[in-house]
């Protein structure tokens, strides 16, 4: 039995039942591992949790990963399971707005937290679209405050992921009708988005655990889709004040706009594209002012993927 | 309660005593707590202007006696009344020098004697409009004493018979109606002792207001005091009063007079007798 | 008259509830009065509902809140009343110790919590360390102004007898300095409240704290206060029972 | 004997310095030897090099959190010692304020800031209000403790000219108070600082807190140390600002 | 500093006298604060065994004198030896009564008096073995002074004089080689005085311990010492010393014996002096 301390990018949300499912329904144990999963404070909190030793395994956004990377270049991580095939960056207004083309965003107040990846990556928005990013006010605010602003009119737009902004706004009394969104990817900005990330000399002195993890989060995931009653279960019972509907809802979303496309029911679960995920680290190494832009290899390996065969998601 | 003395009003406080305590008791605490009664079925009658004295055995009652008339006690049962008002909270007509000396340690000598100028109605709006006068005053008193020179130190930078002497400058700067002075000389020298006894009668000729003194020396009782009561032991009540006959000022040398002599050994006799009953 | 004091006792005894339920009560008229939504503030009764609705939830992690931070708050305690004693024994040392202690003191501890968890792991340890670091400097700061401060005539009589600079500071400077230590127990008990409740948002998979962490990501408001509530009472109880500790120690200090 | 006590008095001025520096060296050695990795935590020279490399982006925020976490500081004088004056002046107040006094404290304040930032907006004004919500509790309770348990002796002094009670508390329990009251002042600051820097990272566009949110996003971590030394540094001015203040209203009650 | 009285070492001591002090002086606060010198010049031998009181005006030093003695204030400049060592920290040998009772009011009365047992040297131990044989030594000595029934109440809640006594039993409880009192019995009527007069005599004849007492009495120092000291006005300074030639046990009668009456009036007219000196 291998010891896997695992870290999630945040508090227990629905999508994250394809990791606590195979942990609850002996999957993962079968597979010779014992894993414990953790909520985690943010991508950027998980990756150095990871670096740092504490953990061994985390759930984080690719390019926070990247960012890491570059500013502690010995203690380099590398990601080993793409989970998401699409990233959910997106930016939110209401409906009614009179912001409907990013280029109306000129001038407008922005209010987003200032870690927010996808106000970090801004840049490579405002760049796809022609769009004057200087001319963009921005406030910053934490996350429980961002909803809020944009409700009361004190922000534009907001900024953040699909999956998390909709479900927020739904929260406080918005339909879904009465919002609008912009997500980067249906903007020219072809990002990936969350992985499973692991410090390479830890992968390499582990491979078949990290295969076996890797196969057991497959089998999560299919589960999840199978099953999102049950995922929400599996969710509710780490915590027990989750809302089930609204987890649900999320399952749904995540999956819908996330994790499966095309390339996922066609090739199985991470399956990247080496010039996809080249073109992309270079754009957001940009944005990021990374000069050393990292070759693929050293971001994503698919040397601890199981056999094709194994990675099948059926919807 | 209050109906007594209310009906006889202040007007008829020019015939009735000025301070009446009737069969007044004073416990510590809850009733029940034993040791605690410190006085009991008390009575005593002080009229205006009266220079009054009281001693008694150690441990009696003479402290709660002030803190009864001044109010600051209340009493647990009986009568207390002060110009024919109850005395039901602290009087504002009283100035009182404590056992032991209580300067507020964060207050110069001065500043310690100018406190009740501070406080006590007339003076507090004078004083804050000028407040030379009253420093003259203050330093005028303190000289009296002995304590020139002192003003600008802290009451604990000064021994022990000094800064009773600015307690007791204390009780007397805002002239107050009745002085109450529990021990005022028991930590000097002889001398001073002496010197501060023409002191007090000189200024109590000049002002006419009202004194009880508690004091253990019984010579000091007979040279100041116009009666001296003798308490029992406690629970304390007065057993014994004698007035003294002596004519007006009393000189340094009437302490060697055979009827001096004669009053000290009579209080002497009845305070032994008072410790007896213990 | 008797009749008055009965009243006026009552009025005494009652008052902490009159108190509370008035402030409930305008929070509530206000928040329905100025309608403002339950996203911004939420009426006191929606957060009592919360409560009730979530009662077993809440339990649960307040519970784990609780003992998180009775044992920060017990390690406080002895640390900080320990440190105030030795500072405030030695001059040298509270010059010294000074500067430190205020500028490790200004330091938001979320910003050291990261550190601890990734120290300790997640959980448990960081939220009773961070209890702790939060809440130990009020009663070492209480404690050593107290011991500064106590009566030189009292310290003389010890010194007098030829005691050691400990025996003073047991004998004399830690009495002295009861009534200080528990003003701090006060002050102490509500920050160990705060810095286990912010540890447990920063990293913990229970708790209070990352309750209302996951009840305000996902903005149910109600929710967070109702939390908030939780920990306020608590707060209130642990109080309560420093202050009957209070009254047996350092009762001499109010005597009349 | 003359030499051995200016050694010792030069220990004693330095020794403030010593302990600071001491206590860098050991984090440094420390982080060396360990081998900790700088996203854990930096050593001290990498934090003070990137101190000396942004101290113009460091000085435009941090001066910002100064104004705001002073202004918020001085209204936790002004109201935490009014409350604490009228608190400590009448049990019965004292007895019903108790409770709610303790509860809102035991809440984290983080908590509060999204509803501040609600009502006032973004920036300025909650950032002052949380240094100041954090701030005035430990002022209170100390300033009450203190006059709750004034000298039975020199209150009876006062009493016995017939002073009202705002007299007495004016004139025996303020003073009697002041070593309490700037033992607070202690506490406070150092919580003022920690009030404005959260509120600063909740919500602001400026201010050493943004400053760490931004540095800690970007994985900056020895500038979040540069941010955090800044703090205990300007922490430690403002009290040293208060002990010159301790001396000359307090220093009676260290008498020899 | 030291040597002198080093080279005497404590076998030298019993020839030497026990309390050595040599042209001392003392500021209080910076030298050059005016009104801050307390004593100066200071000359005084006390030898092993006596009883020694000392006498003089308000405020001329004589608490100052028992805190140079005890090592509470270190001195500005001359010697001070006790059993031959160097007085530069306070001794563990003494008992002392200060001037004010300065009871800890979070103990009770016997809490008080067992304190010193508590804290010196042998009896510390002893007393963490077994307290019942120090509580029975602690009740007999406040029942000598009249104190029986108290033990449970806290020093607050005693009359002025009920403390003092509390305090004096605190200096005498752990029976220290030297004893140093300063006004004991200030605050207590003439009969509890004299009382204790005839206590003090009686453990002083018994156990033989050194004992220095201020006092603004002079029949009490005259009664209960072998030499009275009288010092000068601040700065203090021994002015004026004499043998009191009366046989021990003295008698409370002594007191009217013209030998007695002589020896007060003596006295009487070297304070005066003194005083006349200010
Ligand atoms: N605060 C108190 N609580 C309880 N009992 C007290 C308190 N103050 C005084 N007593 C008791 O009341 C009695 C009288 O005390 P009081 O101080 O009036 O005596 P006194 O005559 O002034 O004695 P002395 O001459 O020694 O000063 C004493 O037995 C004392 O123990
Ligand atoms: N802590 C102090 N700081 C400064 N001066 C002091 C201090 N204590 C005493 N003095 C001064 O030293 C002188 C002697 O004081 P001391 O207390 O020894 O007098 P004393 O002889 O005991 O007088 P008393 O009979 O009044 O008690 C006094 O003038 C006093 O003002
Ligand atoms: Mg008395
Ligand atoms: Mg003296």
């Amino acid at each position: 039995q291998t010891n896997i301390r695992f870290i999630l990018d945040w508090s227990f949300q629905g999508q994250h039942a394809m990791f606590t499912m195979p942990v609850d329904d002996g999957t993962y144990t079968k597979l010779g591992l014992n894993v414990t999963v953790d909520r985690g404070g943010g991508s950027g909190d998980t990756v150095a949790k990871v670096a740092s030793g504490a953990y061994d395994l985390g759930f984080a956004d690719i390019y926070s990963m990247i960012r890491f990377n570059d500013q502690n270049p010995d203690h380099k991580l590398i990601a080993v399971m793409m989970v998401d095939d699409k990233s959910a960056l997106a930016i939110e207004m209401k409906a009614s707005s009179p912001i409907k083309t990013p280029q109306d965003l000129t001038g407008k107040t922005l209010a987003s937290p200032v870690g927010d990846a996808t106000r970090q990556l801004f840049p490579l928005f405002a760049a796809a679209n022609k769009l004057d990013e200087k001319s963009i006010k921005w406030i910053n605010v934490s996350p429980e405050l961002r909803e809020p602003l944009l409700v009361r009119g004190e922000a534009d737009a907001i900024t953040g992921h699909l999956t998390t902004v909709m479900l927020n706004l739904q929260n406080i009394g918005a339909q879904p009708s009465d919002i609008r969104t912009m997500a980067y990817i249906d903007f020219g900005v072809n990002l990936l988005g969350h992985a499973v990330v692991v410090k390479p000399e830890f992968a390499a002195r582990n491979a078949e655990a990290i295969r076996n993890f890797i196969r057991g989060s497959v089998h999560g995931f299919n589960a999840m889709i199978k099953d999102p009653a049950d995922a929400v279960a599996s969710i509710k019972k780490r915590d027990p004040l989750v809302s089930a509907d609204v987890e649900k809802d999320r399952i749904k979303m995540s999956l819908d706009y996330r994790m499966i496309t095309e390339n996922v029911l066609k090739n199985g679960a991470s399956n990247v594209e080496p010039a996809r995920l080249e073109g992309s680290v270079k754009d957001v190494a940009e944005a990021f002012g990374i000069n050393k832009v990292p070759p693929a290899s050293e971001v994503y390996t698919d040397q601890y993927l199981p056999p094709r065969s194994e990675l099948r998601i059926i919807q | 309660m209050t109906t007594n003395a209310a009906a006889m009003g202040p007007g008829a406080g020019m015939k009735a005593p000025f301070v009446r305590i009737t069969n007044a008791s004073l416990h510590y605490g809850e009733e029940d707590e034993s040791g605690s009664l410190a006085l009991q079925g008390f009575d005593l009658e002080i009229a205006r202007g009266e220079f009054v004295a009281v001693v008694g055995p150690s441990g009696c009652g003479k402290s709660t006696l002030m803190k009864l008339i001044s109010g600051l006690t209340p009493r647990s049962s009986g009568h207390v009344t002060v110009d024919g008002v109850d005395v039901v909270r602290p009087l504002k007509t009283v100035g009182m020098a404590f056992q032991n000396p209580a300067l507020l340690p964060w207050r110069t000598v001065l500043e310690n004697v100018l406190l009740p100028i501070q406080v006590v109605r007339p003076h507090r709006t004078a004083f804050r409009q000028d407040r030379a006068p009253f420093v003259a005053r203050a330093k005028a008193l303190l000289a009296k004493v002995g304590l020139t020179g002192t003003e600008d130190r802290f009451g604990w930078q000064l021994s022990g018979g000094m800064q009773q002497r600015v307690s007791l400058c204390r009780a007397l700067i805002h002239e107050p109606e009745i002085l109450l002075l529990d021990e005022p000389f028991g930590a000097l020298d002889a001398f001073t002792r002496e010197e501060l006894w023409d002191v007090l009668q000189t200024l109590w000729i000049e002002r006419g207001f009202t004194i009880l003194l508690v004091t253990h020396d019984l010579p000091e009782a007979v040279f100041l005091a116009s009666r001296v009561h003798v308490l029992s032991s406690r629970p304390g009540r007065v057993i014994y009063t004698t007035d003294i006959d002596l004519s007006r000022p009393r000189q340094q040398d009437a302490i060697f007079t055979p009827r001096f002599v004669e009053y000290v050994h009579d209080l002497r006799a009845h305070v032994s007798r008072a410790r007896q009953g213990t | 008259m008797k009749y008055k004091r009965t009243i006026r006792r009552a009025a005494y005894s009652a008052s902490p509830w009159i108190a509370t339920i008035g402030f409930f009560l305008s929070w509530e008229l206000g928040c329905r009065l100025l309608n403002v939504p339950p996203f911004i503030l939420p009426t006191p009764s929606a957060a009592i509902g919360s409560l009730l609705e979530y009662r077993d939830g809440i339990w649960l992690n307040a519970s784990h809140t609780l003992v998180t931070t009775l044992l920060g708050f017990a390690l406080a305690v002895v640390f900080g009343a320990g440190l105030g004693v030795i500072v405030g024994g030695s001059p040298l040392l509270y010059r010294a110790l000074n500067p430190l202690l205020i500028g490790f003191n200004s330091i938001p501890k979320v910003a050291v919590v990261p550190i601890l968890v990734l120290w300790f792991g997640i959980g448990f340890v960081p939220a009773v360390l961070t209890a702790f670091l939060v809440a130990f400097f009020p009663i070492t700061v209480n404690v050593a102004t107290g011991i500064v401060t106590m009566q030189p005539e009292l310290r003389d009589v010890l010194r007098s007898l030829g005691a050691s600079r400990t025996d003073i500071l047991f004998r004399v400077g830690l009495p002295c300095s009861m009534p200080y230590f528990f003003a701090s127990l006060k002050i102490a008990i509500t920050l160990a409240f705060v810095g286990s409740v912010i540890s447990e948002t920063v990293a913990s998979n229970v708790g209070i704290g990352y309750l209302m962490m996951s009840a305000s990501a996902t903005f149910r408001v109600p929710l967070v206060f109702a939390a908030l509530l939780v920990i306020a009472g608590m707060g209130i109880i642990m109080y309560a029972a420093a202050a009957v500790l209070e009254w047996r120690f350092a009762g001499w200090a109010m005597r009349t």
